[in-house]
């Protein structure tokens, strides 16, 4: 049923999302707690920063990310030294990507810190363990329902990303073509409309498999709900 | 009620100075809503209550002509543009457009950015200029495809892409790129805006106005944006 | 073996002032309900900071406003039994009963898990998560999980109140042993007059 | 500082957002309590059809609302006996940016949801409170939580709207044309730059406005906290 | 006024039978940790449903397996004091004791705010969130707050059990005009054999 074509943009869409998801889940968590867990006076501008990708649209996103991260943005240089550049390859798609859901998985993440009880780890540390481990024991398992989340919620974010990619690192087939890309290419031509409902199918039917994928990791780790 | 007038994005300042000539002359001014060429003729087929279409090649006029929603004997090719070839404004590269010209060595390792190809009719010019020139095989696959004109236009700008292919009224407005040559007008199809009077037009105002547009005094107006006119 | 707590403690609505110095052995914590007590074991244990004074644990002072001290709850080694027990719940009852003895080294380690289990009677219990405890097997968790911490200060805030006699008396006499063999000084919150004569060595009367 | 013009867009996009999200929390709320809390066969489909919006790039489900709710669509037909429309007009834009807020607003408050403690819920039957009464004065204000994140997601969400909408509604002046409707024009502009920064600016100045808003509302709901 | 209780209820990992029929007066339900007392009081509530038998309160049958009857929660007018106490996290104290007070209808109130206020000792503690209580004082919230709710059988899981002995006394006096006064069944769960000797009227041992 799908081409090869399809299934090249298919393993490319995943392969942006998943990357761009697993790195910025630690990034996700860790501003996730500092939002929820301390008090600073710039706090509520890095709230407000981690909001801009959700508050500006797309197309300035990537426009921004051009500027910063092109050849020749600061931050494009910096990775280039680096060996990384992102202008036109899988990886700009992945880092608009990252950007674009990172406000998503912020919030999902810091949900679920809020809630969990201090106290617990407050008996963790009668128990011998320091800070760190205390948080890493018991608030972060804890908060496994969030990080679920904004696994779910990123890579969703991540598969229907169009405006920030394109405009970042535009519209190359087996680089940065994934499926929104080629969805929008169908969609501007004239008759495409046959083509553009069989790509979405595919978006759908992706993200119905990791919905699934992650109803059934919840309840593997159902005991881990405090309820 | 003044005309609500869908028109191709390209066409925004232009189109914004004609609404404003045309209003001075004591008409209400239109209602001018920019977007793509293609979510404008979805709109249209889809009902929405348009007096005008400007769309930015033939092939969606086609599109809406064909759905029986354009009002017969309205369509008319409003504006005119050319396709260039352009450079950042610091690049010394020259470069003569001619059958078989050394395209690809000029872009090194960078990227030639232009609309897509497939999609984006800026990029499908384009790509017949460069294919009847005898060069799209060797630049195929070193293509920065954008999503529209002006985002290449910043590839370049931006020095991101050493080379792009834009419409001549675009190169006109941005300063930091520089025109490298001019792609012959037979090299690709006429780049020619249509306008038609849609079929559920309810403006009295519509039909003036597409004259207005067609009319001396705004071709004049256009050709002072950079745009040709027939 | 000597504990030393000397401290003024600051809630939102009423202040509470504790003043007593005990050698090894039990001290019993005594007063009417919302005295104070959970709060100065709370402050013991680190998890509070009194607003005035100080406690020392065997000479090492854990806590001292005026030399601006703060032992951190990780370094006061004070196991303590909450009396909102505070399981994980999270974990197994297993890994909420190891969670302090991993963390513990060897050499302060009192107790093995199947000791624990076999006095506390929940050898049944290892694989079940807190939620699914009945009131008295999560209090004997807890106190478990304290014990196999290898706590040298033990801090039980109304460790036996959910307990039927039989169990009561069995963990009554462990405390005993535990007091005796180890020396392990303790601090008891108690209501009830039998514990407290029982096992106390000296009592402490938190004033109302 | 800002021309007339520049406020009027300013006022739209409030009204704008202010009005989806508002419509939008009890659809979200339902949503997110049927998802919680039931079990039925089709669960996973409504999972996945409220999580479509973010995965379809935002273009194409402009094209399915104008589908669905122009003025030849089914839901299109309906509103218009009942007097709405929504093509071309600030309903439509109102429209699009709810449908694409949905996903967030639904997550966020599902993840409070579940975590709410059910014993609390039984224990409020006992006192006499049927389920829904002790839905109404447990479950819900526990929730509150998550139900303030889905207000500043959602309101983001629709401050940054921009595919769907432009797709759907088209950018007419002083109806559909809200910020990034603006900025977009803006963009196709020979020396826009400016004005793109200029309108970025007040996009993330209200954003700033309404994360303060929420933040203070949050702090006076405090004790709302379960710990 | 009688309450008859025959139930099996299946736990995850263990079978519960009570058999039981009581007149008024205080029930006292005995046995070991784990035994299942709390079981049965939520099984009585309608909050667990039992896998067999019936539970009738003055004649008026809540459940029974055999008609497939199972009367809701709210509709079987029981006030329970849960062992984990279960107040609102959310509410003052005073909008958890007016709770169930509310939805009562006036006929079956029997019990002012001011008059639970002052024999509970918690006047004071009206504008707090219960998670500022001390145990005691969160303890007597929830008792009054089951009394507050008019119930016609009062289910008291260990309601007791962090309070003094001053406290205890009041509250067992308050229990005890209950009893007599209003004639209001209870099934009380407790360790303490004082508390079984003085208030229960029959006793009720659930075997292990
Ligand atoms: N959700 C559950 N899953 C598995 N077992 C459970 C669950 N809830 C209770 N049990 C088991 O059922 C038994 C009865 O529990 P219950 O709480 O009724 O005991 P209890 O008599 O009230 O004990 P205690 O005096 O310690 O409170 C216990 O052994 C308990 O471990
Ligand atoms: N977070 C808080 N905010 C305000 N008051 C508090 C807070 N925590 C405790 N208190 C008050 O401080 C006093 C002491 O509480 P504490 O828990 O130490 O009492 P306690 O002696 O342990 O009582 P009990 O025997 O009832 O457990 C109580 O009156 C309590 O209401
Ligand atoms: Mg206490
Ligand atoms: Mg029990």
């Amino acid at each position: 049923m799908l081409s090869p074509d399809d299934w090249a943009i298919v393993a490319l869409s995943l392969k942006v999302g998943l990357v761009a998801v697993l790195l910025t889940l630690p990034v996700a968590f860790a501003l996730a707690w500092v939002l929820a867990r301390t008090r600073f006076p710039g706090r509520l501008l890095l709230d407000a920063l981690v909001h801009l990708p959700l508050v500006l649209p797309p197309v300035v996103m990537g426009w921004l990310l051009l500027l910063g991260f092109g050849a020749n943005g600061p931050f494009g240089r910096f990775f280039a030294e680096l060996g990384v550049t992102f202008l036109f390859r899988w990886t700009g798609a992945a880092l608009a990507a990252a950007v674009m859901a990172l406000p998503l998985m912020v919030r999902a993440i810091r949900l679920s810190l809020e809630a969990v009880d201090p106290r617990l780890e407050a008996a963790a540390r009668t128990l011998g363990a320091g800070p760190w481990r205390a948080f890493a024991t018991v608030a972060l398992p804890l908060s496994l329902p969030g990080v679920l989340a904004a696994t779910v919620l990123g890579l969703a974010r991540s598969l229907g990303e169009f405006g920030a990619t394109i405009t970042f690192v535009s519209n190359i087939p087996g680089e940065t073509r994934t499926l929104p890309l080629a969805i929008y290419s169908a969609l501007q031509m004239p008759g495409g409309d046959a083509q553009v409902v069989r790509l979405a199918a595919i978006s759908v039917a992706l993200s119905l498999g990791a919905l699934v994928a992650s109803e059934a990791l919840a309840r593997r780790m159902g005991g881990t709900r405090v309820a | 009620r003044a005309p609500v007038v869908l028109a191709a994005a390209s066409l925004q300042e232009a189109l914004t100075a004609a609404a404003g000539q045309w209003a001075a002359k004591g008409h209400g001014r239109p209602v001018l809503s920019f977007a793509a060429s293609s979510a404008l003729a979805r709109q249209v087929e889809a009902g929405a209550p348009a007096d005008l279409f400007i769309s930015a090649d033939e092939a969606w006029m086609d599109h809406v002509a064909a759905a029986g929603f354009v009002a017969p004997g309205s369509r008319a090719p409003v504006l005119l543009n050319a396709l260039v070839l352009i450079a950042p404004a610091s690049s010394r590269l020259a470069l003569a457009i001619r059958p078989g010209f050394p395209l690809a060595r000029a872009l090194g390792a960078g990227r030639l950015a232009m609309g897509d190809p497939d999609a984006v009719p800026a990029g499908i010019y384009g790509k017949q200029a460069l294919t009847r020139l005898g060069v799209w095989p060797q630049v195929e696959g070193k293509l920065a495809r954008a999503e529209n004109v002006r985002a290449a236009l910043a590839l370049v700008a931006r020095g991101e892409a050493p080379l792009g292919v834009v419409y001549a009224t675009d190169a006109r407005a941005e300063p930091r790129v520089r025109v490298v040559g001019v792609f012959p007008p037979a090299s690709h199809a006429p780049i020619v805006y249509p306008i038609a009077r849609l079929k559920q037009a309810s403006s009295a105002d519509a039909e003036p106005f597409r004259r207005f547009l067609l009319s001396g005094e705004g071709k004049a107006l256009f050709r002072r944006f950079g745009f040709g006119t027939r | 073996m000597s504990l030393e707590v000397d401290v003024v403690i600051q809630r939102t609505t009423r202040r509470i002032t504790a003043h007593f110095a005990t050698g090894a052995g039990i001290t019993a914590l005594f007063g009417p309900s919302g005295a104070g007590k959970s709060s100065v074991i709370e402050a013991i244990a680190g998890l509070l900071r009194p607003v005035a004074g100080r406690i020392v644990l065997d000479g090492d002072v854990l806590f001292d406003v005026a030399q601006g001290l703060d032992r951190k709850p990780e370094a006061r080694g004070c196991g303590v039994v909450f009396q909102d027990l505070r399981l994980f719940p999270h974990r197994s009852v297993r890994d909420n009963l190891l969670y302090g003895w991993r963390l513990a080294s060897p050499d302060r380690r009192f107790l093995t898990l199947d000791d624990a289990c076999v006095f506390l009677g929940i050898a049944s219990l290892l694989d079940r998560r807190p939620r699914t405890l009945s009131g008295g097997e999560a209090q004997r968790v807890a106190i478990g999980r304290a014990l196999l911490s290898g706590p040298r200060l033990l801090l039980l805030d109304e460790p036996l109140s959910s307990l039927d006699a039989a169990r009561r008396e069995e963990i009554m006499g462990v405390i005993e042993r535990i007091r005796d063999d180890l020396r392990l000084p303790m601090v008891l919150v108690s209501h009830r007059a039998d514990e407290v004569e029982r096992l106390a060595d000296s009592v402490v009367a938190l004033g109302d």
